[in-house]
């Protein structure tokens, strides 16, 4: 069963080669933490999980079937990106017409979430340019 | 249709129920900060499958108009997906910088001896 | 010249999100603290003057539609301003603005030096997030927003000066998240559905699919995420911590505006794209809603009254007070969305102006432990006097604007014959006066420990005790003159239930 | 990993690769699969691998601190700035189709540039957060 969604595909091959290496060093810098074999407090969060399972669930159920044509999803405002777009837009890529075109706006704010975190992360642990004062919370 | 094409044909949201169910679990009940956002991956990642599954076509093919083809993929939840990688991404650079930063300050990212730590502090206050 | 004018005017919607999105990382690349603080605080005197703009037009005019990047809803991403959200942008942008003077002796204090460009590029990107929320006709550009105005307030609150700040931040962050994610959720699901993400365009199509399971859901997961992000009891768990340990001016920007843009995308959602007689009939919401909001109310009451840190006590305060709003709306009539929206407009600028008199103590004593705030009305009288004026308006006393709210509520709840609840919310303003009488006694009756920095602290400086007595002047003439406040509120409720009353 | 050559020889033929196949992902997204956000982050990695080799010192004095949080702003500057101009040439904001002579070039023209903006965004903060995590 594939998917054809080669631009998700090749983000999350993208993804998995540049930030996966940050996440690997994030952890190495913590390691030395050990996990503890904790069982206490199991029970409510197993509740909570397994109804928002059962609750999703019910609402999937009833969703038209994978890849059936004929549901909503394909038949609205999509048809109008896959038909119109090599004449509003004039490339080939559809996926590329939606994120910078129909949709820039989402991707404006998607590249604005991207900058977002990086300034969180500059704050929160990047190099300063004073050396750290005294009695500072680190 | 028979039951096992009825299974089948609801496959991947079995699938995105079970990792919603996972990831929700590690998240509220695993102690260790780190392991927290692993459990936040793997809830979205859980909604990354859902949105791509509902924008398959019986018979298409990526969207990349070329003249060969009739049929494609519906484009928008993949769009929609991308944005959605992306800020899980973001949102995990930045928990992970948070995670550091209270190892550093507490010496430790499990959720128990942070408490018991802040407890300690309390009292002494 | 005039021609230029009305274009600007024409791209108003856009340039209220677009002009604090450009001042972020102009702020980066600026990194100097006071230019940067400079340049954050004339954005938001923009976006309030934009908002005001946008608010005068759509009370003129009826709605305002702008098409971003030219393309036409449902195909491109819509901007929808109606009464509803301008009111909210005023709000947002108006707290902003108050909130900033006051933020730089505060933030010199409490933040290191390196990092306060950087935090008034988070605080831009925040009221970028949160006026994009509020501005926005497309159910998913909501979450983008929301994620941005999410991640900045997550980078705000660690900067706190306790390391107890970066445990509520990623607390919060990891509740956020889930919320978030629920409420990507409840969109893909509704997008199956109807093939749809703009809201009118949902909201036209929504009818031939509502009695599906899958829309049923879908109601149910926005209904929880966006829950989640404004701290409804049972789930405001990340709430308390986040404000108290959060920068003082961080807490009360955000608590101003943060929660009160997600009180409004569930006005949104439960009346612009569900309908109120789906909300109500099909999901029960009243039979859910009225438990949730009065246990909230009474439950947060009671455990402010026994906390020992002052920002915590206003913390579960504003948990009680979120539980009003959600009476509000649970109530289902006009009369009672007209309360919600206004206690959403009033306790803005309560809470804000409580918080930013705690600020003011922190900077000149670094506790506001009640313990430590003995004396402290003596030493400094305005601050005090503020908060005060303040406390009187979250109790709700006549001839300021926490007792038009109440007064609203009161009516609503009335309408309905439902005398217990009405009960329940004059008990539970007398709850607010015990936990604000509590501050009060310890600053006016009880002596300072002789040597200590309380029994030396000076009054804080002219540019945080402006904006504070600005407030407190907003607070008792908008409690006299009720006109501009109650008739917007009940313009909007209008809309939002789409009847005559 | 500093002192064996043939790592070190490797990784600098691999590294020019994989920074020329991020070039071409970000200015072929029209026709293939790719855009901003994948070259961004293909970029942001081949400065990683270089990190990761020959130390993120020797990174830093190729790009140092400053212009990588520089050009993370500048990139969505850019972005929104292109916006701003599709307002002042007289559309909406982000309408690329007034930007050039036909609405298509506008539109070509457009992408490409927030393409760009994007890109600068994606690849400056992967290479921010490998310095940050870094840092000790």
């Amino acid at each position: 069963m594939t998917l054809d969604a080669v631009d998700v595909a090749f983000t999350e091959a993208a993804v998995g080669a540049g930030i996966a290496t940050i996440l690997m060093l994030a952890t190495l810098a913590i390691t030395s933490a050990r996990q503890k074999p904790s069982e206490k407090r199991a029970l409510a969060p197993m509740l909570a999980a397994v109804a928002t399972g059962l609750v999703l669930a019910y609402g999937l159920a009833d969703l038209p079937p994978f890849a059936d044509p004929e549901a909503p999803a394909h038949r609205h405002v999509a048809p109008r990106y896959l038909n119109e777009s090599a004449k509003e837009i004039g490339i080939p890529n559809v996926v590329t017409s939606v994120l910078a075109s129909y949709r820039g706006y989402d991707t404006l704010g998607e590249v604005t979430v991207i900058f977002t975190a990086g300034v969180g992360v500059l704050v929160l642990i990047g190099r300063t340019r004073h050396r750290r004062r005294e009695n500072d919370d680190e | 249709m028979s039951l096992l094409s009825e299974i089948f044909a609801y496959f991947n949201y079995w699938v995105v129920v079970i990792l919603i169910m996972l990831g929700m679990y590690v998240v509220m009940a695993n102690p260790n900060l780190v392991k927290k956002v692993i459990g936040l991956n793997i809830f979205q990642t859980a909604v990354f499958i859902f949105y791509i599954s509902m924008g398959e076509i019986e018979g298409g093919t990526a969207p990349i108009l070329d003249d060969a083809f009739t049929r494609y993929a519906n484009p928008l939840p993949h769009v929609l997906i991308l944005t959605a990688i992306v800020v899980g991404v973001a949102t995990t650079a930045l928990a992970l910088a948070l995670a550091v930063r209270i190892y550093r300050a507490y010496e430790s990212v499990e959720e128990d001896e942070i408490d018991a730590e802040d407890a300690r502090a309390e009292v002494q206050e | 010249m005039i021609a230029q004018s009305l274009q600007v005017g024409a791209h108003l919607p856009a340039l209220q999100v677009v002009v604090p999105l450009l001042a972020a990382p102009v702020c980066a690349l600026i990194q100097r603290p006071r230019v940067a603080w400079a340049t954050a605080l004339a954005v938001s005197v923009l976006a309030l003057l934009m908002s005001s703009a946008l608010l005068e037009r759509t009370l003129v005019a009826g709605p305002i539609s702008y098409a971003l990047g030219g393309w036409a809803a449902p195909w491109g991403i819509e901007y929808r301003v109606d009464t509803v959200n301008a009111f909210v942008l005023l709000i947002v942008s108006l707290i902003s603005t108050l909130v900033l003077p006051f933020a730089r002796d505060s933030v010199e204090q409490e933040v290191r030096a390196d990092r306060i460009g950087l935090f008034y590029t988070a605080w831009m990107l925040c009221l970028t997030g949160l006026l994009g929320i509020a501005i926005t006709g497309d159910a998913f550009n909501v979450f983008v927003f929301l994620e941005i105005s999410s991640l900045s307030s997550y980078v705000l609150i660690s900067l706190g000066s306790e390391r107890r700040a970066l445990v509520a931040a990623f607390r919060y962050l990891v509740m956020g998240t889930v919320g978030a994610t629920f409420i990507l959720i409840g969109v893909g699901l509704l997008y199956t559905m109807t093939g749809t993400l703009n809201m009118m365009d949902l909201a036209e199509r929504i009818g031939a699919v509502e009695d599906t399971r899958a829309v049923k859901v879908a109601f149910v997961f926005l209904t929880v995420g966006i829950a989640i992000k404004m701290a409804l009891f049972p789930l405001h768990a990340w709430l308390p911590n986040a404000y108290t340990y959060a920068p003082s001016a961080v807490t009360a920007f955000l608590a101003g505006s943060a929660t009160k843009v997600a009180v409004y995308v569930w006005l949104r959602f439960f009346f612009t794209v569900f309908g109120a007689d789906y909300a109500i009939e099909s999901m029960s919401m009243m039979l859910l809603m009225l438990p949730l909001a009065l246990s909230g109310i009474v439950i947060a009451s009671l455990v402010a009254v026994f906390q020992n840190d002052a920002k915590r006590l206003l913390a579960y305060s504003s948990v009680a007070q979120i539980g009003y709003m959600a009476l509000g709306i649970g109530l289902f009539s006009t009369t009672g969305l007209t309360a919600a929206i206004v206690h959403l407009f009033n306790h803005a600028i309560i809470k804000t102006v409580l918080f930013m008199a705690l600020g003011c103590i922190l900077l000149r004593t670094g506790s506001v432990r009640i313990a430590s705030l003995a004396g402290i009305g003596r030493r400094m009288p305005w601050t005090m006097a503020a908060f005060v004026f303040g406390a009187m308006s979250l109790v709700g006393v006549p001839l300021t604007v926490g007792f038009i709210s109440k007064w609203y509520l009161l009516l609503a709840a009335l309408e309905f014959g439902w005398w217990p609840v009405a009960a329940l919310v004059v008990a539970t303003s007398l709850l607010a006066a015990v936990y604000c009488g509590r501050v009060v006694e310890a600053a006016y009756f009880r002596d300072p420990q002789p040597g200590s920095i309380q029994a030396h602290a000076r009054e804080a400086p002219l540019t945080m005790l402006v904006p504070v007595w600005i407030l407190i002047a907003a607070n008792i003439y908008l409690g006299i003159d009720t006109d501009l406040t109650v008739d917007v509120a009940r313009r909007a409720a209008v809309i939002l239930i789409g009847a005559v009353p | 990993m500093r002192h064996h050559i043939i790592v070190r020889v490797s990784t600098r033929i691999l590294v020019a690769f994989i920074l020329l196949f991020a070039l071409y992902v970000q200015f072929h997204g029209d026709f293939g699969p790719g855009g901003g956000f994948q070259a961004g982050v293909i970029f942001g990695a081949g400065c990683i691998l270089y990190g990761l080799v020959f130390g993120v010192d020797a990174l830093r004095v190729v790009i140092p601190d400053a212009i990588v949080r520089s050009i993370a702003a500048l990139g969505v500057l850019l972005f929104a700035g292109v916006g701003v101009v599709a307002i002042l040439a007289g559309g909406n904001f982000l309408d690329y189709s007034v930007l050039g002579q036909t609405p298509t070039a506008g539109q070509h023209l457009g992408i490409i540039l927030i393409e760009l903006g994007v890109g600068m965004t994606v690849a400056s903060v992967v290479i921010l957060l490998y310095y940050a995590f870094t840092n000790r």
